[in-house]
């Protein structure tokens, strides 16, 4: 019942056997590499090049995979969760540091711009690098410099909750409706055009549904940075 | 109707959560309870199809993720949402004198905990199992560090670090299936696997064998799992030990069987199950509180579930499925009564049981224990019996006598804590219980004395679905004629 | 040439994470993680994986060091 | 001729970066090599980025706005840096220097 030693001893065995898996991995890998086996990598390109969205990664993520997509969407609300509810039991009281002016104004700058290119690496995930889960982080980056700069700033727990919620549901509805529509889970039941791709307006679902998963990811990472923010300024 | 319900319903659900609470205090609760036992209902309907239903998710495999229902698997289903909806309706009664804190969050991570335990016994994409694995993983240690309390936060720390260590081997052994077999459809490794080099082989076996083996509490890698279940709060005891630990066990042996049909590791697993088994009950003898004897318990006959099922016949494995559905309801009952008795006095220490007044609940106590301790004529005795005779028609009879050990040494403290029972020297106090509590109790051990008596009932279609479980070229060929 | 930039990251990347294991210090130890971030975000933009590429300077070289810091002012607090 | 042009500010601004990497080595403490850490770098990235205007001429816009956030970020990051540290205590390598803040400071209370 010694957790400082349990936690010591199982971190390092954990890390001894990994160092030595990947000697062993190493020594095998650098002996016999993988002869050519068709990767299914390819054959989703192939696939994807019927589909019309430019960038074949968003495909990947969102459609084809979009079930684990979903999971993750879950694991990061769960864990979001479980940060507000252990942080909980500790007392709002804030200790307040004033910071400077030059800070104060130079964040109020900044803000705009920030989420502004998180937008917009949001909303084009479909059609250059990037997409929901970095758009809806540096969201987040965003909240974070305002809410280290000024100290009395708060997000409204309320108005978070609501987006998450608003996002993760429709998610489902999404993949449910291609069931309905289609017969088949997140089925892409909007027309997509091949002549479309590389439009802002191309791929059906796929960049819908990103810029849910961004709205999803922003909301929560905002609600942790807050909570752990606040929370760790009483003393 | 779709499987894919089962998973999608209860994300929802999980999702809605901060809507649903705007509409009165005990929506989310009621709502819950609802859409559990409409997946109950959805569960039922499933039992009687005659095929295999594959439901294909966004492209076709072996590209795409899809979930296949076949009997085994809807068998496992209508299990863990019959134990979830029937531990719902007893937490309604509970939360009226002792509700937890942040209730809308408990409704959250229980429906994320049942989603992930179905989507890992459903899915059919080794990645997608990996990411039910994650979810089921937090949900859980969430779960253990729920109370606030140090116990329960230490519980949380142990479980996340161990579960967290499971997550890294798993992840590198899927990496390396991925680069060296080039798919991560089930079907397709499972043609695939035997082509690996016999070193690439044996190790891709170690890291899911020890990725796996965290998770379903296996000998050398259990040694948190009491520390956990003392922690954590006895209702989700309960939810641990009949539901979680019983998804990992399906999905490790489910991709046991289609990696490694030859059986090459299966003298070393019999073995690694009966250890588990004497051991857990060896050091279960000396355990004073009432919550580790039965994690330990838990342990003991999750290994005789291991390794009845690592013997890879058709028989051993209906054995399996009955001793998990024996266990599954029985340790359920018996941590239901023991929230209780905690609530009425504020102990789990064996010496509480001296104390009860109460023909009911002791009668639930005793009926359980004899169904974990395979009597008859309760459902545990014929999970037991099959189990043994297909030991013996294997001839594996050192297994055979560790766990023919072990089960007298089981024996030995469960009748101590009878013994307690029913003492009459002692002062009594009555246990009051409601209705719901009684009528939920009474189900589950109906359950396990009316199947135990004609286990003819259910034994059809379990035969059926070991078979099924066993039947590698079926999976194959289903899974990989699914398309529209 | 661009053999000696992926050269230098993979060095770069070792020996910044290495230091981060020794070092005493918990949160000199995170700022060093956070470099061995950046080194990897050098490696997939020349292995063309940009996608990769930013999610690892978002995620992994920004917010996650972030909140690894924001825990340890966490744990000083409540000492 | 563009190219060349283009060529000779990347350079240059190769140079300012070179500058600052030998000023963080050299100087004595943290106030100067805020310094040198803050002012080259911006001058650096500004030449590299109008450098890459002349090869690019079609990227203008959005090598602008690079810039132009630069010039915002990278002052303010030196700034709160600095000021972090004169607010944790950190000696100035010569006490007799001016020291504007703690002046400031010292009149205000």
């Amino acid at each position: 019942m010694n957790l400082k030693r349990d936690v010591a001893v199982q971190t390092y065995s954990g890390l001894g056997l990994s160092a030595l898996l990947a000697i062993t991995i190493l020594n095998i890998m650098l002996h016999n590499m993988p002869q050519s086996v068709k990767r299914a990598g390819e054959k989703l390109l192939e696939i994807n090049s019927q589909d019309g969205v430019a960038n074949a990664v968003t495909t990947v993520v969102v459609y084809f995979r979009g079930f684990d997509t979903l999971g993750e969407i879950a694991v990061l609300f769960i864990a979001s969760l479980g940060i507000g509810l252990v942080l909980s039991s500790h007392s709002e009281h804030h200790h307040k540091v004033e910071s400077s002016f030059i800070l104060k104004t130079a964040s109020k700058l900044l803000f705009p711009i920030i989420i502004l290119f998180g937008i917009y690496v949001m909303v084009y995930g479909h059609l250059s690098p990037g997409g929901g889960f970095q758009g809806g982080v540096i969201v987040a980056s965003a909240f974070l410099l305002l809410l280290i700069s000024h100290q009395d700033f708060e997000l409204s727990h309320s108005v978070i909750s609501a987006f998450e919620t608003l996002a993760g549901v429709s998610y489902v509805i999404i993949g449910l409706m291609g069931l309905w529509i289609l017969d088949n889970f997140l089925g892409n039941f909007i027309p997509h055009d091949i002549s479309q791709m590389g439009m802002l307006v191309s791929g059906g679902i796929i960049p819908l549904i990103y810029i849910i998963v961004g709205i999803k990811v922003g909301s929560e990472m905002s609600m942790i940075v807050q909570n752990l923010l606040k929370r760790s300024d009483n003393e | 109707m779709s499987s894919i319900y089962f998973i999608a319903l209860p994300l929802l659900f999980g999702f809605a959560v901060p809507i649903l609470s705007r509409f009165g205090k005990n929506s989310v609760a009621y709502s819950s309870a609802i859409m559990q036992l409409a997946l109950l209902y959805l569960a039922y309907s499933m039992i009687s199809m005659p095929n295999s239903v594959v439901e294909v998710i966004a492209i076709n495999p072996p590209l795409g993720i899809s979930l296949v229902a076949n009997k085994v698997s809807v068998a496992f289903v209508l299990l863990f949402t019959l134990l979830m909806s029937l531990f719902s309706i007893y937490y309604l009664d509970i939360r009226r004198t002792k509700p937890y804190k942040d209730e809308n969050k408990f409704f959250i991570l229980i429906n994320m905990l049942l989603a992930s335990a179905i989507g890992l016994v459903l899915s059919s994409d080794i990645f997608n199992i990996y990411v039910f694995f994650e979810i089921a993983g937090i949900s859980a240690y969430i779960l253990s560090a729920y109370e606030g309390s140090a116990k329960a936060y230490e519980a949380g720390i142990k479980y996340l670090i161990t579960g967290m260590i499971a997550s890294i081997f798993l992840v590198f052994a899927i990496a390396l299936i991925y680069i060296h077999l080039g798919s991560l459809n089930l079907a397709v490794l499972s043609e695939r696997f035997m082509t690996l080099p016999s070193e690439m082989k044996l190790l891709i076996s170690m890291l899911l064998f020890i990725g796996f083996g965290f998770k379903v509490e296996i000998f050398p890698l259990n040694f948190w799992v009491t520390d956990v279940y003392e922690g954590s709060s006895t209702l989700v005891n309960g939810l641990f030990s009949s539901i979680v630990v019983k998804a990992y066990l399906f999905v490790f042996f489910h991709i046991f069987y289609l990696f490694i049909p030859s059986g090459e590791y299966g003298s070393f697993l019999v073995m690694v199950g009966a250890i588990t088994m004497i051991v857990a009950e060896t050091v279960a003898l000396k355990q004073t509180n009432l919550k580790r004897i039965f994690a330990y318990s838990s342990l003991g006959q999750i290994g005789f579930i291991f390794s009845t099922l690592t013997l890879e016949s058709s028989s051993a494995v209906t054995a399996a499925i009955f001793i998990v559905i024996a266990h599954s309801i029985a340790k359920l009952a018996i941590f239901l009564t023991i929230t209780i008795i905690e609530h009425s006095s504020g102990s789990v220490d064996i010496s509480t049981l001296r104390h009860i007044k109460s023909p009911f609940v002791v009668t639930i106590f005793i009926v359980a224990m004899v169904s974990l301790l395979g009597l008859p004529p309760l459902l545990g005795f014929t999970g037991k019996f099959l189990s043994l005779k297909s030991f013996a028609v294997s001839a594996e009879f050192l297994p055979l006598t560790i766990i023919i050990i072990a089960s007298v040494i089981e024996s030995v403290y469960y009748f101590k804590l009878v013994g307690l029972l029913l003492d009459r020297e002692s002062e009594r106090k009555p246990l009051p219980t409601s209705l719901i509590q009684k009528s939920i109790l009474s189900l589950l051990i109906l359950i396990l004395v009316v199947v135990g008596v004609a286990p003819w009932i259910i034994s059809p279609y379990i035969d059926q679905a070991s078979h099924m479980m066993l039947d590698n070229s079926l999976y194959i060929s289903t899974l990989l004629g699914a398309g529209k | 040439m661009i053999g000696i930039v992926i050269l230098g990251s993979f060095i770069a990347i070792i020996i910044v994470a290495f230091a981060s294991i020794v070092e005493k210090r918990l949160a000199d130890s995170i700022v060093l993680s956070m470099g061995v971030g950046l080194g990897s975000v050098v490696l997939f933009f020349i292995f063309q994986a940009p996608d990769v590429a930013l999610t690892e300077a978002v995620i992994g070289a920004g917010i996650s060091s972030v909140i690894f810091l924001m825990a340890l002012k966490h744990l000083k607090a409540s000492r | 001729m563009l190219t060349y042009l283009g060529y000779l500010f990347i350079v240059l601004g190769m140079v300012a970066f070179i500058i600052s990497a030998i000023g963080l080595l050299r100087m004595p403490d943290i106030y100067s090599r805020m310094h040198v850490g803050a002012k080259s770098p911006t001058m650096g990235t500004i030449l590299v980025i109008s450098g890459a205007i002349c090869l690019e001429p079609t990227w203008a816009l959005k090598l602008l706005l690079l810039g132009a956030f630069i010039l915002l970020t990278n002052p303010l990051s030196s700034s709160v840096i600095a000021r972090a540290s004169h607010k944790a205590g950190v000696p100035h390598v010569n006490p007799k220097d001016i020291d504007e803040l703690r002046d400031y400071k010292e009149e205000s209370q």
